[in-house]
């Protein structure tokens, strides 16, 4: 919902708990900004989160917020927007609360294109709970509960939505608030379930990506790949090309919009 | 022609499939019609298909559905249901059979020899089959509802009419099949049998058939819920059957969720956008529901939840009946939670207390349990039903905003509001001040300030805090608030007083009240002074009600369906009270005759105490 | 040089990450090395970083961990601290303060003066940074290890020792550093303050360091447990990150389900698989997982559920303390369900009670909770160990088969194994007897039958039947099986007697034990009679014992953290008690001091009520 | 498990309360028959079940069976397989208990790889509660809680497992008894998470499909299209395209192996 009157913040009054140098940080600030130059109404927006460092962010906004429980925060934004057609429905959590616990709601909320924006803070790990294996995080990667390397693929969000049968869905990431921000306000316009999976790695958890902007090669498919991100199948097949992190070149983190219905 | 005294019952019996419940529900339609009350229970197996399953018409010239074990007339097409029935017969009771089917006369009488009920009275008819349905087995509804129909002298244009009803949505062909079918069996000769109900006076237009599931939706929708999300699960299914059909014609919204978890995570998403919000489920679902009961009573959302009982524990009978899932209600999510606890005592209170349920929930800002069961949800009863403007309806306080329009009056029920922009100052909003019971709330799109919530432990303001003071100030608000219910809601404490000096007293909830009103009656004719206390507010437990029933007796007898005697350990555990428990586990609800016999066994036993 | 008495209590104070638990555990270790028994109790908040974080040692001659106030030696580097801890020192205790970082000596004086703490001895140290975390943040671990190493005259041989263990997998030159800060940190003059611990005796070897949540899955390991999964959540992570590491090793699995609900599911799959199974998680996890506790109390499979408690309601207070899910524990899910509630009273208890849990598991077939709590759970202690061989191990009685090789007797601890099939004579084998408590198990791959087994309710064979009659005897045989409970594990209730005429009975359970035994002991010494009951059976009530307490005092006092007084209403609802309630909600344990007072002042009000 | 002695049937005492005529007979007669001719041991497999019709043929084995609750049989097979790597683990359960409650399970264990074998039986509609739209029931289909008609498209089953990394994936049908046959044979055969859609419409609530075995075309892709099932993303798009029921072509059903890694 847009405001009638002045453009109005969307900085809530406590301060987050994060690390300092969280990369939630660069996303809330994007977020914010972005809200408040398109002028959303903080007083018909509803932040929805689960539970995890990234779910806080509910608590962190001058909008309504929904702070839920694990897991669970899509069906609560579902039942917001079925009954109430002139909110902003935003669903914001972790990679583990939306893909580990939540996963069949994502399938389900999806496949009924209820018309929400789901953002995946995903950083490839449970931070608060101080690092297991989540669904994203890398092969072999090392977590509490598989000291000896979590021996799973990790799950390609952005195949998985688009296969799921979300109407927009795209990739970007703290690393480049430039284009985070451009496929926010993508993801924002679209109408239907529209899902931005944003790769923004735990500076406790995953030291290794720090300092590192650089090591990373981020590419924007959008630029490099030839694909139609109307046609379903074109668009599926270029995101099953594109996991992150991959086993084969850990250093490239595909960006772009896959799949705009 | 007898002419019959009332309460009749008259029970039907057959195969699933064959259309027996159909027949059953089309007639207490018909007597509706002719303004009787009365209420049709039904047996079904778990099963889809095959399976002994029955209805249970009783007709009365009273509201109250009773379970009965007392047929007057059975109608039965294989022998196996005589068998199984006949003990339920009453002395002189009619039996009523097809002779084209599986019984053969002979069969019958050796049977009744054997068995030395040789004043059952009998009368054969054949059926022929009347059309096919889908899964082509034979369909006898309408032409059993013929046969019954000239067996109590209902007049054929009222039957013909109730067949039309009923299968108006259906093809032509099928329509015309089932009229004939319905004059078919009115044709066919019953000897000499036939009888003749009581003319009735009551006015049939102020009441409606629903089974309990029918009328707990019939009520949300009556006091304005806006949004109903639910999982099918039997027997609670009718709910969700009903509302899918009735919200979305007034603009409201019914949604299948993808699992229990999802269906009362939508509604709580409601409820903070402002709009009442109500679920459905029956116990494995209850169970899957506990960390989001527990987060609504954290966070303060109204929401009604309606868990419509059957016995446990896991899949536990799905098609039978039992009281079972009171402690689950009451304790089930981790932690210690606020919340309601109600359970509806008649088919005709499934409305009643569903608006309660609305009313508190809005009220004191917390869950609401209705706990209903398989009988009350699945019995057809003639019930009245307010009209809206009748219906008291209490919306919850909520924070007004720019004087926009009032937000959705009719379906969020947004009332009280309260501009606090003036009080506030600049300062911030406490949504959980420690100043009062419960403060107004915030709604997206329509109040002056926003709010955000948490599960966290919070402050006054809802932020999160670590403080274990706050902590205590808060748990302690949330769990006094409560503490007015009694007071608030006097419907949901039901009494039947004696004298003040009784020899003792009996509690009895849920639809077991039914068997209890009538054994009291019974016992009082006896020469027993008795007074009742039928509470449909089971948690926060009714301390005033017992208190006082405490100062009248020290015999209290609790009667329920389950085995661990829930209730009376409720009793015990907050009002100290130390109940007799008769307990049932039958799968049906407690018979009067039963509840009669233990409670003499019980009286009988404390007044010999008393006398050593 | 102070020779100090026991037991010692010494805290170390800071921000989070910067490595003050850690060397509270450090310290834990040396002492432990010097045969010192004790406990390392840490407090953190919920966010990662940042935020107060402290960690108390307790240094003994005995076994339990006492939860304690009474500081004798506070460590800090904020002025913060000072001011939330100086409330809980000592007279005369020692202030060990880093006057490098944001503490001046001014400030302390004036802060302690204006508190009117005087008494307070001061020593200065300065710190410098020890390395860098990956957060790039001070780690001051090893350092301050050395500077209350050298206060207490611990070698530095052995710190230096600790340091090297703890960082063994750490890369060199993190281990280099470390070990360069504890000998600098040794070097810091202290003044003329340093002290000196009594010299002890027991062999150090016997005793391990761990957790109560390590010391669970230590247990689960000797008990044979073959099957972990678990979805992480605080305070239970512990008890998964322990399994992963050491079942694999064992040829046992650990795993990480996607939610709590697959995790216990897989525990059952695992458990009818024959193999020992359990599962591990906090509040929200429990409420969660009911439908399938459910489902595995009316199947019969053995299982081990750990719910470390924390502080509710919903997502509630994650870091702190409660004893709130009793309720939850016993009666969560929907129907009427056997299972057995027990709770670990130390942190060595931990281990035995862990045992016992399986044990009854295996013996009774059905769910065992244990209900620990994040104290125990997080809380390292200096416990004793027993090897396998002195592991009292109860496995389940299967169906044998074939004469194939036992199967997995370590991890599936099948034993008992009975040959069926002679006895069935070519009838079906019946899993759900009613003329034993609980029959043997067939086993895939083992036995020589097979079963089916349903969460419907269930005939003999494991059927399906909608017979009411076979309901109410299979319920039965389910409850009545517990019975013998308190019989069979005596060691699951625990006395500390007095005379056999007393003036009042106290009862505690879990870790607020630890308080209760030590304000017994006080309350003797005044001069009262009274005898102590510690049930870590919490459900079913464990009646003979009740009763036994019952026979000797009508003032039964229940001490426990929580709102409701849950255990004491479970009394009253099965035991007929009515105890008086002690509760507590700090988000801490009780502390001895608080018990003791309210116990003093609900025993003096029963006897002036009882002069009057 | 084999038997090392004779076949063994997998018949159960226990007379199933399906209605006459319902496809799960012919499911269950085709697999209890393979099992048997393929020498698998009753006494070391196991048949896991959710709730529903379908779930209950678990009920129904002279093998083990485990019946548990609705939407986790998955969960519970999981825990068999890793714990026991010796006993074969069937999991046999509805298109709702499977894909509506029991989702998130599904992308998991499939996402793992685990070595389970899982059959849905497919009735496109949630049975044994009287007829609700499922996440497989066609767009329009007139469900009890959507008596306007689901406006859902069905999940698309093979596509869903396939992009979940099941390691085998296949549809098949009662009407076509030797097709099945042929393909729960491969699914057996198959190590990891191996998936087959059995297309078995309610007698009761779908009759449209009855007896109309002649109306649908039942075209087997692997004849009919030009795809290389072992090549990830050449299977999924053949799947993308063979949803079943389409709103383009309702009467065609495409079955075959689309996938095995
Ligand atoms: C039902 C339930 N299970 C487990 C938890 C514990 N828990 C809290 S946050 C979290 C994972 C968070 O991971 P993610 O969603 O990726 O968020 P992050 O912290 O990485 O931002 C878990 C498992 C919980 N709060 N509730
Ligand atoms: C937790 C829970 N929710 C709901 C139900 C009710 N229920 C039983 S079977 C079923 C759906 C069955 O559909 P499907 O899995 O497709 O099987 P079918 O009957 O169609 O073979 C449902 C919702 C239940 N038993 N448990
Ligand atoms: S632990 Fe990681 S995700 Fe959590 S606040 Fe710190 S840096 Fe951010
Ligand atoms: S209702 Fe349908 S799925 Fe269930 S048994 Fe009958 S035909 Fe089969
Ligand atoms: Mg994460
Ligand atoms: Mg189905």
């Amino acid at each position: 919902m847009r405001c009638s009157e002045n453009k109005r913040s969307f900085s809530g009054k406590l301060k987050p708990t994060w690390c300092k140098g969280c990369t939630y940080f660069i996303f809330q600030k994007v977020l914010n900004g972005l809200l408040q130059r398109l002028n959303y109404d903080p007083l018909s927006t509803v932040f929805v989160s689960g539970i995890g460092c990234s779910s806080r962010i509910s608590l962190y906004t001058s909008a309504f917020g929904m702070h839920t429980i694990h897991g669970r925060a899509i069906p609560v934004a579902t039942g917001i927007r079925l009954s109430r057609s002139d909110v902003s429905v935003l669903v914001i959590a972790g990679d583990g609360d939306l893909f580990s616990i939540g996963a069949g709601h994502f399938v389900h909320a999806a496949r009924k294109n209820i018309d929400i924006t789901v953002f995946c803070l995903n950083n490839m790990t449970y931070a608060m709970t101080k690092n297991q294996s989540s669904p994203t995080s890398g092969f072999d990667h090392a977590g509490s509960f598989t000291p000896a390397g979590n021996q799973t693929l990790p799950l390609n969000t952005v195949e998985f939505a688009i296969c799921c049968k979300s109407s927009f869905v795209a990739r970007s990431t703290t690393f480049t608030p430039d284009h985070l921000e451009k496929t926010i306000i993508r993801a924002l316009k679209h109408r239907g379930f529209s899902f931005v999976d944003i790769v923004a790695p735990c500076r406790t958890f995953n030291p290794e990506y720090f300092p590192s902007e650089k090591q990373i090669s981020i590419v924007d498919v959008n630029e490099t790949m030839q694909f139609d991100m109307k046609d379903y199948s074109s668009a599926l097949q270029c995101a099953s090309r594109c996991i992150f992190p991959s086993r084969e070149s850990p250093a490239v983190l595909p960006v772009g919009t896959f799949f705009e219905a | 022609m007898v002419l019959l005294t009332l309460p009749y019952t008259l029970k039907i019996t057959g195969c699933a499939g064959e259309g027996v419940i159909c027949a059953g529900e089309m007639l207490l339609e018909a007597l509706s019609r002719l303004g009787f009350h009365g209420a049709a229970y039904r047996e079904f197996p778990s099963s889809i298909e095959g399976g002994y399953c029955a209805v249970t018409i009783q007709i009365s010239d009273k509201l109250s559905y009773l379970p009965v074990n007392n047929i007057d007339c059975l109608f039965v097409r294989y022998i196996a249901a005589v068998e199984k029935e006949i003990g339920h017969c009453r002395r002189g009771a009619v039996l009523i059979y097809d002779d084209s089917s599986q019984c053969s006369e002979d069969e019958l009488l050796a049977l009744l020899k054997k068995l030395k009920r040789s004043d059952i009275q009998l009368i054969a008819i054949s059926l022929i089959e009347s059309g096919n349905d889908p899964g082509s087995k034979k369909f006898y509804s309408s032409e059993i509802l013929g046969v019954v129909g000239r067996f109590l002298s209902i007049p054929l244009s009222n039957l013909e009419y109730t067949v039309r009803n009923r299968f108006q949505y259906k093809n032509l062909s099928t329509l015309q099949r089932n009229c004939d079918m319905v004059s078919r069996g009115y044709q066919i000769q019953q000897g000499s049998h036939y009888s003749k109900l009581p003319l009735q006076d009551k006015k049939p237009f102020e009441y409606e058939i629903l089974d309990g599931n029918e009328a707990v939706a019939r009520a949300a929708v009556s006091v304005g819920c806006g949004f109903f999300s639910s999982y099918p699960i039997t027997p609670s299914t009718g709910i969700g059957n009903f509302l899918a059909r009735v919200l979305p014609a007034r603009g409201a919204v019914s949604c299948q969720a993808e699992d229990e978890i999802a269906a009362i995570g939508a509604a709580i998403g409601a409820s903070f956008a402002g709009v009442k919000s109500m679920t459905a489920t029956s116990g494995p679902g209850l169970s899957l529901m506990q960390e989001f009961l527990g987060y609504a009573s954290m966070v303060e959302l109204p929401l009604v939840v309606v868990d419509v009982q059957r016995p446990g524990p896991s899949t536990g009978s799905p098609a039978q009946f039992a009281q079972e899932d009171l402690f689950a209600a009451v304790f089930g999510s981790h932690g210690e939670t606020s919340r309601i606890v109600l359970a509806p005592d008649s088919i005709g209170n499934c409305f009643n207390l569903t608006i309660d349920a609305f009313n508190c929930s809005e009220y004191f800002q917390c869950p609401v349990i209705i706990l209903s069961d398989s009988v009350l949800g699945l019995t057809k009863g003639i019930i009245p039903v307010p009209e809206r403007q009748d219906v008291r309806i209490i919306n919850r306080s909520v924070v007004s905003g720019e004087c926009k329009e009032t937000y959705g009056e009719s379906t969020a029920g947004v009332s009280e509001c309260k501009d606090i922009r003036g009080e506030l100052n600049g300062e911030e909003f406490k949504r959980y001040s420690l100043e009062t019971a419960v403060a107004p709330i915030p709604v997206p799109g329509y109040s002056s300030v926003s709010c955000r919530i948490t599960g966290l432990e919070h402050d006054e303001y809802g932020n999160p805090t670590d403080s274990a003071e706050m902590r205590t100030l808060q748990q302690k608000r949330r769990m006094n608030k409560l503490n007015l219910i009694e007071t608030m809601f006097p419907s949901l404490v039901e009494w039947d007083y004696c004298t003040d000096e009784i020899d003792f007293g009996l509690i009895a909830w849920g639809i077991t009240v039914a068997a209890a009103g009538s054994v009291v009656e019974r016992l009082r004719s006896d020469g027993f002074r008795i007074a009742a206390l039928y509470p449909r507010l089971l948690f926060p437990v009714c301390l005033n009600a017992i208190k006082r029933l405490q100062s009248m007796t020290d015999h209290i007898i609790v009667v329920e369906s389950n085995g661990h005697g829930q209730y009376a350990r409720l009793l015990k555990m907050y009002a100290d009270v130390k109940p007799h428990s008769i307990l049932s586990q039958t799968g049906s609800p407690i018979l009067s005759d039963t509840l009669y016999d233990s409670c003499v066994r019980i009286v009988k036993g404390c007044f010999e105490n008393e006398m050593l």
